[in-house]
């Protein structure tokens, strides 16, 4: 590949679904900034590039690597430690390769329940209980296909990462401003933050940005968010019982989510050093309910139909506990 | 982010580590030099650098070794495992202050209560003891410096209750020479002693000895009394307190009346006094409850002075010499400043029409205690004469019944502490003033305490009967003709065994002290806590009995609990020396344990403002974030759990604290092979 | 025997692996089209409250999360019975349009389009948007740029968001239209119409224009005999939001028409265990294979799918590129896989056309936009035409509305067994004994699937992930002769 | 497992209930079993899921919520918020296929120290009945598996 000395750029995918490549396109005229201070070398989406060139690089040419997307399987893996070998600067792009995002869920499951629901689901005609194997011969050889490990995982959980881009996708405008000052710095003109941190996002959680009312907090019913007959659009959406993740997601987004109508699901994942996501929206939302009464407190609770797709929507395999006994146990117990 | 590993760039913290014997309260269980080694050797990449065992920490010797591996192995934590904190805390914090260590850098962890005194197995019992060093160390590694908090104490307190626990600690703190503020809901001090007639055990009269107080109280130049008044609102905290008063209008200037009774002589309306007089004595409208009450001036009732009902009369104001009578005084409201508080606010009693089975309002001459009291006072209304309803004939039969309402499953299960003494009380001024035959009629007879039991057995020799057994009934339905007209009194005799009626002319339900009904709003107000059945909740049962766990708020007296006059009394001055040390001392320090929000990460959820019982988080609407304020702020972490952001931070218990204590703690788990998962490629 | 691996395809969204196996005499013996991967969400969707699936489901594909949100509410409704007011499936339908024009635009200029305007064995550094924005020209590049921005914005204004919209719900959506924001839509609207028809234009001129192309396109390299199916209105009209899903045979006879409840009585899915993607195929015709014709229940859903299987498009100017597409390309139905992208900015055009219907209907601004479902809810399938293909989610839920089953049937999954021979045909044609595999040759293959702009992201939603692609050249006794490796 | 499971239990205490409860215990000799491994905080208002979850994950087999009794919160009422927490942490472990009884909450005022011994031997019999927990994550094993896992489907 011809080295025309520009810093070179590279984006890749594991685990994920495009939505962040799509963020990216979404910069709009910001990507002609990209194209013009950066050497795109490798970003499978949007161009072609031969694999041989980038194990061929010397380690650490490449200067700034965005990967989106989860770790799903062995593949994944290899390609994450390629690009952390090849790359001065390594992101964490987006909520798969952060948190682990919405397919992270499968850590709810053994592999065989997952299976299970996809090849003998009503629409499959699949009397032998047929599976996708590993390995498997026909007429003309064997043919492989990469097995999946039985839990997903994120990013910094098999890299060292430098930074941590938050977002399902990375609002447009943050990355656009992320470009800026990498481009900036990379004329001397800026700082880069420390090692570790999360960048294209803010210090506090999406109820900053969010421009609904709110008052001292008391839930005396969770109600969703179909149920209710009109939903006042000045008023917190929490205090009007509908579960927003708001006030445990990291601002960065501009509340589009709550602004909209709807609750938000948190997929900008936890505030700046919360350990677990899920944690800190449990003790919040407990915290702020009504009763004193064990009984009640019970009922309340109720109307919190699903508390792990609630808690852990995007944020399951950074979480603590990473994913559920069925899939670390693969279902054999 | 990583809880455990450590916060000091420049390298890793120094730590000391020093495990007590405890003679051989804990050597005799842990292997100390084991979990000494053991801390040298294992946590070494920690940062320990020396581990010592020795046999008391806490001795002099002991605290001079910690002190000199500080100075010279300059040592920038300290785990000590021995005792509770609640015992040696402040001793190795203040060693570590002596060796110019910041004493919160230092960190007690018990090998004792909880290791050594409750295990048995040795082995088990030091592995435990090196898991609850490993999280001390772990948890040392993450605490901060800190200050204490200091508090300027303004010198005036405010006494609520103007009972004689009220009247004693205002007295103290007087005649010590500081501002006193005592508010008292009725128009007079003096509370339930003023009521009675005579005191047990030594029988002397109560107005008597409580009057000459009463009086002093009034008089006093270091204390405003505020009768006729009750506190509206609790602001601030300990050394700066605003209370709001609200003062009730009494319709007299009390700068022109002189006291002089006239108002009360002339006045044309009587009624029945339901408050001093329990319902057996009458008043007027214009009225002081008792003869000596304190302050003397009256206070016109309006819902029963003709005036106020009909707007004629004003007799009262056509007589008054002075031209005291002001009917278009309104009510006030008074704002003070106090450093400290003192809660004396008193009992009610338990209302007899609750047991239905011993008649009280149904049969005529069933009594309760607090009437009898009035009946006893030679100021009351039947001048001290023991009189049947009728108010002439004598009875010639009495029963007194204890534990009405107490040490029963259906009302209260406490004992209500005076109701034994006052019986025997009773059943004295019942012979001595008719010579009637008396029954006291007890579960057991409870007359602890200096001079009791002795009153206990002059009474006894008094010819006084006793039957043991909780009354079931008192009835006027005859069985016999030798019950004609009287009330039959239905026992269970446990030492006689059998069951047995007894006829008697009269009948006194010695009942129960019961919380004040207001208590619950009343701890409300005051931030402090009470007992599910309302009995303000001291410190320490034992080591605290007058202070809440509210700094800056006392309590004495019986709303603690019931109590008779001695210890109330002591409490009343218990908690002035308490309020005192603190006035002479001008300022207090409080331990530093408080919540913090980063502006910078605060969300504006408000989540947090509704969690703070001590109103200690402030929302700033134009900011929109919230605050708290450390002086009202009392450390218990509630807000710090809940914030979704993780924008409040809790100094002594925070996050990294806690969770590395936790990774500390954990890292013997696996002592025997871990369960692996089985986990195979799909 | 010798064997090629392509590994994996690059410009598409997701993920895909080519076998090529050839014999002794170096033909194409047999090709095999291998999906590495499964996400699981018809698993982890279980439990989840029925009213999250269409934010939930919007992370099987980000390309495409719209047609996702779609569907998921159509079910949604289904599921509590409930029927949205008409303001509020206008809101959904504009919304959908919004992203069909910024979908189809990315396609033809970012991933198809390269092909087409740098050509086939143009420098790999080159087939890309950059490469494109710089042979056609920053002005050109601007526009494009614009079309998906304008786009953007109409799924933003009423999805909330740009990616991965959050208004609908069961019953209706959470957001209305005010009259400032109709007035930016009808304008962007209006703009959009002009930006289709130069875009249809610019096919025209470099496509069309350019006979090597042409040949492309009409030869038989690109060609297969399949049924067709696609979603139409009651006058059998192209729609994409709403109708029922027409089905025709290879010769262009309908066999018939499905409600989205009577999909299983059409669609089967057919399993192989050297792929984790199934077959979907027309379960009256049967599986025969990887075969075309009459016989074989192969189906492809397409662009061209939804022409072949409609009588016409419901707008005027759409109406009349679809006449001039079918008189070019000598009468319906047409097999040649090239001209979906023809048909896919044909469908540009109606897309921005019906953004003009809708943003000028007085109905538009409505505050009347969600009913409280009121029904014990139960199960219901909702179907939408995604770009890909026709897109079915089938939800079973218990009496609160938690999910106990899920199915669903993607766009791009409907084409993976017309692919699959799109590619044996190809390879076919194109490698041959002695023939010397060369990058734009690979890259001839690759365009015969990338025709179906087929997104892995979301036929994976049950798992994703990149491979390299890769050509493997070994002799009989499997040793390597050369290797290739194409992108990552 | 061969011989008795001894589970490892993280005990999270009230400074001025159940703190001072443990101290009576001890201070009266009263046994109870060494797997529960206490930590102090100043009220149970202060316990923040998190330390559950740490604690699951990072190897203890179950834990112990203990505060001051209903109404008898020295802080007024954050006893409650601890109730709170605690029930919905329970419906959220039972979802992540962790047996909710592997977390209890116990009331304990400074005076029960007999009870609280009690409730811990219960607790320790009732965990010991559940079975290890053994959370992967709190293995350095399961990477040393994971590893292997993706040598073989490498290979």
């Amino acid at each position: 590949m011809s080295d025309n000395g520009k810093p070179k750029f590279a984006m890749y995918w594991a685990a994920s679904c495009g939505g962040c490549e799509i963020a990216v396109l979404n910069i709009n005229e910001k990507i002609l900034d990209v194209d013009a201070n950066f050497e795109v070398v490798f970003w499978p989406v949007a161009m072609d590039a031969k694999y041989k060139d980038v194990e061929a690089m010397p380690d650490k040419s490449i200067t700034l690597t965005l990967f989106n997307g989860g770790i799903r399987n062995e593949e994944n893996e290899h390609l994450a430690r390629l690009l952390r070998q090849k790359s001065q600067i390594l992101v964490a792009f987006g909520s798969c390769a952060t948190e682990g995002c919405i397919p992270g869920l499968a850590n709810l499951s053994s592999t065989e329940q997952i299976f299970a629901a996809a090849y003998d689901s009503v629409s499959t005609v699949n009397p032998d209980g047929v599976r996708p194997e590993y390995a498997y011969d026909i007429p003309e050889g064997e043919l492989y296909i990469p097995a999946f490990y039985p839990v997903l995982k994120t990013l910094d959980q098999v890299v060292d990462v430098d930074y941590y881009m938050p977002g399902c996708p990375p609002e447009s405008h943050q990355i656009a401003a992320v470009v800026d000052l990498v481009i900036k710095a990379l004329h001397g003109e800026a700082e880069l933050p420390p090692k570790g941190a999360t960048i294209g996002a803010g210090m506090s959680t999406v109820c900053d940005e969010c421009g609904r009312k709110r008052h001292v907090k008391k839930v005396k019913k969770f109600v969703r968010i179909h149920e209710v007959e009109e939903i006042d659009p000045e008023l917190c959406l929490l205090e009007q019982g509908i579960l927003c993740n708001g006030p445990a997601t990291r601002e960065g987004c501009g509340a589009l989510c709550p602004s909209a109508g709807a609750a938000c699901i948190g997929c900008y994942g936890p505030a700046q050093g919360a350990l677990d996501y899920g944690a800190r929206l449990m003790t919040a939302l407990a915290s702020v309910i009504d009763s004193n009464d064990p009984e009640e407190i019970d009922s309340i609770l109720d109307g919190i139909v699903d508390p792990v797709g609630s808690f852990y929507r995007f944020s399951l395999p950074h979480s603590l506990l990473r994913a559920a006994k069925p899939a670390w146990t693969n279902g054999s117990r | 982010m990583s809880a455990n590993g450590n916060k000091n760039e420049e390298g890793k913290e120094r730590i000391g580590v020093y495990v007590c014997h405890c003679g051989s309260n804990i050597a005799g269980v842990v292997d100390v030099k084991d979990v000494a080694v053991w801390a040298k050797e294992e946590m070494g990449d920690e940062g320990v650098v020396v581990a010592r065992d020795y046999k008391f920490m806490c001795s002099s010797l002991g605290q001079e070794l910690i002190e000199n591996d500080i100075k010279e192995l300059g040592l920038t934590r300290v785990v000590v495992a021995a005792c509770s904190p609640h015992l040696h805390e402040q001793t190795f914090r203040t060693a570590a202050e002596r060796a110019g260590l910041n004493p919160y850098l230092s960190e007690l962890v018990s090998i004792r209560e909880q290791v050594s005194w409750v295990h048995t197995d040795k082995v088990k019992a030091t592995e435990k003891a090196k898991a609850v060093v490993a999280g001390g160390i772990e948890r040392v590694i993450q605490n901060e410096p800190l200050e204490p908090l200091r508090v300027p104490i303004h010198p005036a307190t405010l006494v609520v209750g103007g009972g004689i626990a009220g009247i004693q600690a205002a007295l103290e703190i007087a005649d010590a020479g500081h501002k006193v503020y005592l508010v008292e809901r009725e128009p007079s001090i003096g509370g339930h002693m003023a009521q009675f007639d005579k005191t047990f055990p030594t029988l002397d009269c109560a107005a008597c000895i409580l009057t000459p107080r009463m009086v002093s109280v009034g008089e006093h130049p270091n204390i405003e009394l505020l009768t006729w008044s009750e506190v509206e609102r609790v602001e601030g905290y300990v050394g700066n307190f605003s209370v709001t008063v609200r003062k009730r209008p009494r319709y007299v200037d009390t700068e022109l009346c002189t006291g002089c009774g006239i108002c009360w002589e002339k006045c044309p309306k009587k009624v029945i006094d339901e408050v001093f007089e329990v319902g057996i004595g009458y008043r007027t409208a214009v009225y002081t409850p008792f003869p000596q009450a304190v302050p003397k001036y009256p206070v016109i009732d309006t819902e029963t002075c003709i005036y106020f009902q009909n707007g004629k009369c004003k007799a009262c104001e056509k007589l008054c010499p002075t031209g005291a009578i002001k009917f278009d005084q309104e009510e006030e409201i008074v704002l003070l400043e106090v450093g400290n508080i003192i809660i004396a606010t008193g009992f009610d009693l338990f209302d007899a029409r609750r047991i239905p089975e011993y008649g009280y309002g149904r049969l005529a001459n069933v009594f309760t205690s607090a009437e009898f009291e009035r009946m006893c006072n030679a100021a009351g209304p039947t001048d001290g004469e023991v009189v049947m309803r009728d108010g002439v004939s004598k009875p010639a039969s009495v029963g007194i019944v204890h534990c009405v309402g107490s040490r029963d499953r259906n009302y209260n299960n406490y004992c209500s502490v005076i109701c034994c003494m006052s019986s025997l009380k009773f059943a004295h001024l019942v012979k001595e003033r008719t010579g009637a035959e008396v029954y006291n009629f007890y579960i057991d007879m409870r007359t602890a305490y200096k001079d009791y039991d002795e009153f206990y057995q002059r009474v006894m020799g008094e010819g006084v009967l006793f039957v043991r057994g909780r009354v079931a009934e008192i009835t006027d339905a005859t069985r016999s003709p030798g019950e004609e007209g009287k009330l039959v009194i239905q026992v269970e005799d446990t030492l006689a065994g059998r069951q047995r009626r007894i006829p008697v002319d009269m009948a006194i339900l010695a009942v129960g002290l019961e919380p004040r009904a207001d208590a619950k709003e009343v701890a409300k107000k005051f931030g402090i806590s009470c007992s599910a059945a309302g009995w303000i909740t001291e410190k320490h049962p034992k080591l605290d009995p007058v202070a809440t766990m509210t700094e800056g708020i006392f309590i004495a007296g019986a709303v603690q609990g019931p109590k008779d006059i001695p210890t109330s009394v002591a409490q009343g001055a218990a908690a002035a020396a308490r309020v005192l040390s603190r006035i002479s001392r001008g300022e207090i320090y409080l331990e530093p344990i408080r919540a913090t929000v980063n502006a910078e990460m605060c969300s504006g959820c408000r989540i947090c403002n509704n969690l703070c019982p001590f109103n200690a988080i402030i929302f700033h609407e134009d900011l929109m974030v919230s605050e708290i304020n450390h002086a009202l702020c009392q450390g218990c972490g509630t807000c710090v759990a809940a914030c979704p952001a993780g924008a409040i931070s809790g100094t002594g218990f925070s996050n990294e604290q806690v969770l590395s204590q936790i990774e500390g703690l954990l890292e013997f788990s696996f002592a025997e092979e871990p369960v692996l998962m089985e986990m195979t490629p799909a | 025997m010798t064997r090629i691996t392509i590994d994996p395809i690059t410009r598409l969204e997701g993920h895909g692996k080519i076998e090529i196996f050839l014999d002794e005499a170096g033909d194409v013996h047999n090709t095999y089209f291998q999906i590495p991967e499964l996400r699981g969400f018809e698993r982890f969707c279980v439990g989840r409250p029925v009213e999250e699936m269409p934010l939930l489901t919007n992370r099987i594909c980000g390309v495409c999360p719209e047609a996702h949100h779609m569907a998921a509410a159509k079910a949604g409704d289904a599921v509590y019975g409930v029927d949205p007011p008409s303001a509020a499936k206008k809101l959904r339908e504009l919304l959908y349009m919004g992203f069909y024009f910024t979908d189809h635009t990315t396609h033809f200029y970012a991933l198809g389009g390269p092909d087409f305007v740098m050509g086939p064995d143009a420098p790999v550094a080159e087939r890309n948007i950059l490469g494109v924005i710089h042979k056609v020209g920053l002005e050109i590049g601007g526009k494009v740029i614009q079309a998906r921005k304008y786009g953007h914005t109409v799924v933003e204004m009423l999805g909330g968001r740009k990616v991965h919209p959050c208004t609908s719900i069961p019953g209706g959506v959470t957001k209305g239209l005010s009259e400032a924001e109709r007035v930016d839509i009808e304008e962007m609207g209006r703009w959009a119409v002009e930006f289709a028809q130069f875009s249809l234009q610019l096919f025209a001129d470099i496509v069309l224009g350019n006979q090597q192309y042409v040949d492309l396109i009409l030869g038989d390299i690109y060609s297969d005999r399949t049924h067709y199916i696609g979603l139409v209105d009651d006058n059998n009209l192209v729609n994409f939001y709403d109708g029922k899903v027409s089905v025709v045979d290879p010769d262009g006879k309908r066999l018939g028409k499905y409600a989205p409840e009577e999909y299983t009585d059409w669609i089967a899915e057919h399993v192989e265990p050297w792929t984790y993607l199934k077959f979907p195929y027309l379960k009256q015709v049967g599986w025969k294979g990887f075969v075309g014709g009459n016989d074989s229940g192969v189906y492809m859903a397409t662009p061209l799918s939804r022409l072949n299987a409609a009588d016409g498009m419901a707008t005027p100017l759409a109406q009349a590129e679809y006449e001039r597409f079918y008189e070019t390309l000598g009468g319906k139905p047409v097999h040649q896989r090239l001209a979906i992208h023809w048909a896919r900015l044909i469908e540009l055009l109606y897309a921005a056309e019906r953004w003009m219907e809708l943003a000028t209907d007085p109905e538009i601004t409505s505050k009347d936009i969600h009913t409280v479902p009121t029904k014990v809810p139960t199960e219901g399938v909702g179907i939408v035409e995604a770009p890909r293909g026709t897109l079915t989610h089938h939800y079973w839920t218990d009496e609160r509305g938690i999910l106990t089953k899920v199915n669903l049937i993607v766009g791009t999954t409907n084409n993976y067994a017309p692919i699959t021979m799109s590619i044996k045909k190809a390879a076919s044609s194109l490698i041959s004994a002695g023939t010397v595999v060369t990058e734009g040759m690979l890259n001839m293959v690759e365009m015969a699937f990338r025709a179906y702009d087929p997104c892995f992201g979301c036929a994976t939603h049950s798992l994703p992930g990149q491979m390299p692609l890769q050509v493997t050249i070994r002799d009989a006794d499997g040793g390597v002769v050369d290797v290739l490796r194409q992108n990552c | 497992m061969s011989e008795q499971f001894e589970p490892v239990i993280i005990g999270f205490t009230c400074n001025w209930c159940s703190y001072r409860a443990a101290d009576m215990a001890g201070t009266a000799r009263i046994k109870y079993p060494p797997n529960v491994r206490l930590i102090r905080l100043m009220c149970s208002g202060r316990l923040d899921p998190t330390f559950v979850l740490k604690a699951l994950s990072g190897g203890a087999d179950g834990v112990l919520i203990t505060g001051c009794h209903p109404g008898e919160c020295h802080y007024l009422e954050q006893n409650y918020k601890a109730l709170r927490r605690y029930l919905l942490l329970r419906r959220t472990l039972a979802q992540m296929g962790i047996e909710p009884e592997r977390v209890k909450l116990v009331w304990a005022s400074a005076a029960e120290g007999v009870r609280l011994a009690r409730e811990i031997g219960v607790f320790v019999d009732e965990v010991r009945d559940l079975g290890p927990l053994r959370w992967p994550t709190s293995l350095p094993a399961v990477h040393a598996e994971e590893a292997k896992m993706m040598e073989e489907v490498a290979a």
